[in-house]
């Protein structure tokens, strides 16, 4: 039956989150921004709180969520579950949620993708007694979009590989205990020689050079690694060598990265969809407020908050298809591209549009801009808009049989 | 639980409306179009089928269905063609009024006369500064002439809603032809749905021609519209798809420059807004089905949103499925002209979509307390 | 120094073509809309009355407009003559605009390429005795948007060429005196073997098979042509065989073609424009007479009808521009794909915009739901959006040496 | 007659100013933002070629230029850095007002500082609401907290535009620190061009300090408010043209799939979107310019509009610079994000976009004779 409620599990996590999100987080949101970094000690209480992105709250949906856990439930919900609870973190403030102790965008590929054994090391160490990270590295400086370009190589040694390259725009690249890495045993094999690696901290050879600024989520850190004859032993090789020596037709590293993409996907949709939403809220108060009651000021305002209510809903259905579909078992790139595509848009034009009603003020301390330059880069991670829409029409010429 | 999936009995539903409107209703579309009405045989084939009774309620035979599986009937059947579908008999509008009053005596002739036939077609008439409505000791006089309506020159019977001379909302119902149809000049779109104005020329309706007046007719009317407003906006996600999925289809045989034009970024990602567009209009019109099936009039706000929502998503839809198709979109030997003229008649009959828009942003200012979402 | 007021004779033209437009063209529009032709009785006194639609005052801009004529004047001013006539035309119907009397859209080409004896022999025949026309035949069924695939063939014979082939939605090709025909002498040789031929009516083996239904413009004639061994003399090959035959580096037909974009496409895009503002100006008037003056319908109104008028004026100064650019004598092809592509989707938006305020009744007998089947062409014909954009983000790549 | 082409002293300023604009503002933007103000070698070398007296009137040594030719110039400057240009030093929005009233004692000290140095700096409110100005014997009292405006951090003086407490409009100008300025928190963009909130604590200005009040206050302040209009439609085109100009250097070096990034009709049809707007907006302003000068107030509409759709483009080309520069468009290694930032920032310190628009829409509408186009 087609139904927009939610069950009681969902229901109970989303508020649960949303405590968080209004009571933990929020209030740090604009200082944490300032800051360029979110404080020790926070993360520290948050991480005894037993609260962290992982895989089960976020991403992978294999696993059912740890809260309210009933193994013998005929459907799954761990998708939908993922998707509210992001959405209530991003409300909250996205950099300080991406910055959430867990394995991040690191917890996917390894739990799709890892060997029992990879599972137990790398995901068993997300612990109350110290906050962890783990990161996901793919994107260089000279491939964004185009993942298939990577050029960091992987050359094949006794006991292991050599790792040789750069990675940029690594979240939590630098604070994280290990970082899932895309690397090339050939270039000339292209998408087949993709292979994906655990990198630990602390392994020599990898460093972490430096974070970046930018123009939003400035409390997250954003790393760029480097890989300098690093060895990295056979173990860490993401699968082992199984998964990728199998026939051509097997999982390459590259379709590691890209599956990886159809349950982050939704995910940074939820996010955007809980920052557009934060705008508005926040929006819509002071216009209630301050706003004369009639008049063109009214009108505008009433125009521009219903389309942003329209928007943030169409998005979050999306998201929620997107999500569904993975519960169920289908395959869902092309609504995991839609609900990425339509959301980050979306938010940046519903931050922009509270913008414009809150007017000359809303320069000056309002948490609505801090959203605004955090939202902008949700239309480009985890795939760019152009790539949304790429991988959309290919899902929709593929009974043509005309690959675009 | 959240959900995407139809239940068995709508996707039944559904599968038979889909042949009826492939085979059916798309071939002789613009047939239906040039001869200005419905082919008696898909009227008849859809009366059978029950498919023109979705909406009233089961003591008169009809299907009493929730919000959301005619949501979904009615999309597929306007993949066929939304002329045809806005032009067929029956009691169009004024069911979701019949719905919520079954009982009411002013309707025993209708549901006598579906017992035996084919629904009778009733003309809809939602204007309340274009007639006049004049109070009298026994009934009312109405005076003047509707705005365009669908289904004005079929009309066997119209329900006008309106206000009197004192303000007061009322709802009147005519079982026999005491207006006039004004034909009128009618190029752009919908051509088979009969559109046209209703004339009264101080015509009386005695006081058993009235639904309901006041606080009940206001009721009445505010539930009916944000039931409709759901099932129009339905209708435009089935024609947003029929022309994705056209467009999809001839960008993928058409060649230029060597290799088919959806190799194009140009024309792919064209391609793919519109599929975002469709998506988006039809969960949001769902969503807004499931809202007004659980919560009635409450959720009228969300009614008039995922109607705001169709109509800029069709226009935007048809108008870049003319577009790919090039010069072969501009004429009519395709489909896709059609569909853009049948999406622009549509939205204007169904009132503005800035207007919805505001509408529900003076509702969202006035609300007092603060928003849950959902 | 920069300048957006008239001059004196264009004034003059501006007013003047008004006057017609609104006295002959307008009463006419919805009529000739119905009967899907511009009545003959009509059309042989307009052409008593000496107007046509010629290349002085529509294309080329060569030679200087009949009226007001000042050859020894030092800046030329044939192409802003020409856009602004174009506008007030089509303000009063862009279908009837098109059907005039005159060469059309096949005007340009002989005039920029023909010999001196062609343009004697094609371009004296449009007197005032007899309406006739000329015609423009590029597109074919198998190449819309991608000119350089044309498939009719010319095939040198003993004092000429053979055509064989199919030419679609060719503007007035039915009743034209002749038309300017793009074929090819070899596939092989792509748009170096282009030919630009003009062929007389009533040639054997030239048909005119068929005229199009569309979904607007349909007081305007569009024909399908076929050529079947069509013969066509060597003179009439337009620029003669030395046109041809020099340098590869020289014009081809191909060439022909596309330079007469570069006049034509200012002309379409001043049509557009004349399209809005009529669907502007008649809704303007209906709002300020029947709308509230104050409340939600007065406030959307203003601000659609603020939007329509900015949208309109922008496209109209990005015309003038190209077509200024034209008459000082400077490389337009970016300026004027930029205009085609602003006007067209511009004005299809402005009449939606119109039809919105103007609510159902709009659909009864209005003018401007005519205008907005009319308009959508605007944006397909002479090149689509797409295609201008590509000619204009050529131009934009081009010093970095990128051939996009 | 219909011409694009600048005068030839027109090109002469515009080529100084490009190259200060390119060699020096350029390169010191970031340093400028992070240090919160322009750098002085920049406001020295610009006050030396008579740019920030562009607008002020000939006989104060000003340049008094036509405003079409001011808004090339400041469209070119803008180019190079728009936060830099918005902390200039000088009369800034307040040159309008002494360009009108040259002669007022009120600007003997400003006119006089500025025949020995650089122009004194002024702050410019324009706050209807946000200051309570109460009418007193022998001149105004002014309490309350201005909206964010740019140079508060600077000012030497300030000029405020308001309505007294019975209504009337009055203008007054203050040559020493009365005020304080309330520093905020800004974060978005200008941060070089010292946005701040001026405060006035029961401030007493006298009648030596008003530049003007009722009618006649009204009509300076409209035209120049109307003359800023087109100004900063004409910086946010030149900043819009900058990140066009690099999004095209960029896409055309960087390769992906094998290829350079331009030649995917993803990248490359954006780029020409933002050239379109770019040319509109720019021929908007442009005409705004032109207007003004002939007719002066009576085309206050057309430079509302001008700076509408800067707003709009600017944001549009802005926002696709960084989309197209993908995760570059994101970090401060590249110039994208501050553009970005700024552009928004600017259309937030200039009023609201819909508002413009609607102001103009209830000009048309109120408008009695029929329209005549240009």
């Amino acid at each position: 039956m087609i139904s927009f409620a939610l069950s009681p599990q969902q229901k109970q996590i989303k508020e649960l989150v949303h405590w968080f999100a209004q009571h933990e987080v929020r209030p740090l949101a604009l200082e944490a921004d300032r800051l360029g970094r979110v404080p020790e000690e926070w993360l520290q209480k948050v991480n005894k709180m037993g609260i962290q992105l992982n895989t089960s709250s976020f991403g992978g949906g294999r696993s059912a969520p740890a809260a309210g856990q009933k193994p013998d439930k005929k459907e799954r919900e761990g998708n939908r579950v993922a998707v509210i609870a992001a959405e209530e973190l991003a409300w909250g403030c996205p950099a300080i949620a991406l910055s959430l102790p867990g394995p991040g965008l690191g917890g996917p590929p390894i739990q799709s993708s890892g060997t029992p054994e990879q599972k137990q090391r790398f995901l068993s160490i997300f612990t109350k007694d110290e906050p962890r990270w783990g990161a996901y590295a793919l994107t260089e400086p000279e491939a964004g979009s185009d993942a298939s370009g990577i050029r960091t190589t992987a050359r094949k040694v006794d006991g292991g590989y050599v790792l040789n390259g750069q990675k940029i725009f690594i979240t939590n690249g630098a604070r994280a205990s290990w970082v899932v890495v895309f690397a090339t045993v050939d270039p000339k094999l292209g998408r087949a020689g993709h292979r994906a690696f655990v990198v630990e901290k602390g392994t020599p050879g990898f460093l972490a050079t430096r974070t970046v600024h930018k123009m939003g989520l400035r409390a997250n850190e954003t790393a760029e690694l480097v890989f300098e004859d690093c060895f990295v032993p056979a173990e860490n090789l993401l699968g082992g060598e199984e998964l990728y020596s199998a026939a051509a037709h097997q999982p390459s590293g590259f379709q590691v990265a890209m599956k990886t993409f159809d349950s982050t996907r939704p995910i940074v949709a939820a996010m955007a969809v809980g920052i557009a939403r934060a705008a508005y809220e926040y929006t819509l108060e002071i216009v209630r407020r301050d706003y004369p009651k009639q008049g063109r000021l009214y009108y505008e305002a009433a125009e521009l908050l219903a389309e942003a209510e329209q928007e943030i809903d169409a998005a979050r259905l999306l998201t929620w298809e997107a999500a569904w579909k993975a519960d169920i078992g289908e395959a869902n790139a092309m609504e995991a591209a839609i609900c990425k595509a339509v959301a980050g848009k979306m938010a940046l034009r519903v931050c922009a549009m509270c913008l414009e009603l809150l007017g000359p003020v809303g320069l000056d301390g309002h948490l609505v801009e801090k959203l605004y330059r955090d939202v902008k880069v949700f239309d480009i991670f985890e795939g760019t808009q152009q790539i949304q829409r790429l991988v959309t029409a290919r899902r929709l010429y593929a009974p043509y049989g005309v690959h675009v | 639980m959240i959900s995407f999936r139809p239940t068995e009995e709508e996707r039944a539903f559904c599968e038979v409306a889909k042949t009826i409107a492939v085979e059916e209703m798309r071939p002789s579309a613009r047939d239906c179009e040039q001869r200005r009405s419905v082919s008696a045989s898909i009227a008849k084939r859809l009366h059978e089928l029950g498919f023109l009774g979705l909406e009233l309620p089961e003591s008169w035979g009809g299907l009493e269905l929730p919000l959301i599986s005619q949501a979904q009937i009615w999309q597929v059947l306007s993949y066929g063609d939304l002329g045809i579908v806005q032009g067929l008999p029956g009691p169009g509008e004024a069911a979701s009024l019949m719905r919520q009053a079954p009982e009411h005596p002013v309707w025993r002739p209708y549901r006598d006369a579906g017992q035996t036939g084919i629904w009778p077609t009733v003309a809809f008439i939602d204007g309340e500064e274009t007639i006049e409505v004049r109070r009298s000791r026994d009934g009312y006089r109405l005076n003047g002439t509707s705005a365009p309506v669908r289904r004005a020159a079929f009309a066997d019977w119209v329900v006008a809603a309106g206000k009197d001379n004192e303000g007061e909302p009322v709802i009147v119902v005519f079982d026999e032809r005491t207006w006039e149809t004004i034909e009128g000049d009618f190029r752009l779109g919908l051509l088979a749905a009969g559109l046209g104005r209703i004339r009264f020329s101080d015509v009386f309706a005695g006081n058993d021609r009235v639904l309901a007046r006041g606080e009940e007719a206001s009721a009445l009317l505010g539930h009916a519209r944000a039931r409709q407003c759901v099932l129009e906006a339905a209708k435009e996600v089935g024609l947003m798809e029929a022309a994705l999925d056209y467009t999809i289809e001839y960008t993928a045989g058409r060649k230029a420059f060597g290799q088919e034009i959806a190799k194009f970024q140009g024309v792919s990602f064209t391609v793919a807004e519109m599929a975002f567009e469709c998506r988006g209009a039809r969960n949001i019109a769902w969503a807004a089905a499931c809202r007004v099936d659980e919560q009635g009039r409450a959720a009228e706000g969300f009614a008039w949103r995922a109607l705001a929502r169709a109509h800029r998503s069709v226009r935007y839809v048809t108008d870049q499925a003319v577009q790919m198709l090039g010069g072969h979109g501009y004429v009519q030997e395709y489909p896709a002209e059609k569909w853009m003229r049948d999406a622009q008649a549509q939205v204007l009959l169904y009132a503005r979509e800035t207007d919805w828009f505001i509408r529900r942003g003076e509702q969202l200012l006035d609300e007092r307390k603060e928003r849950v979402a959902p």
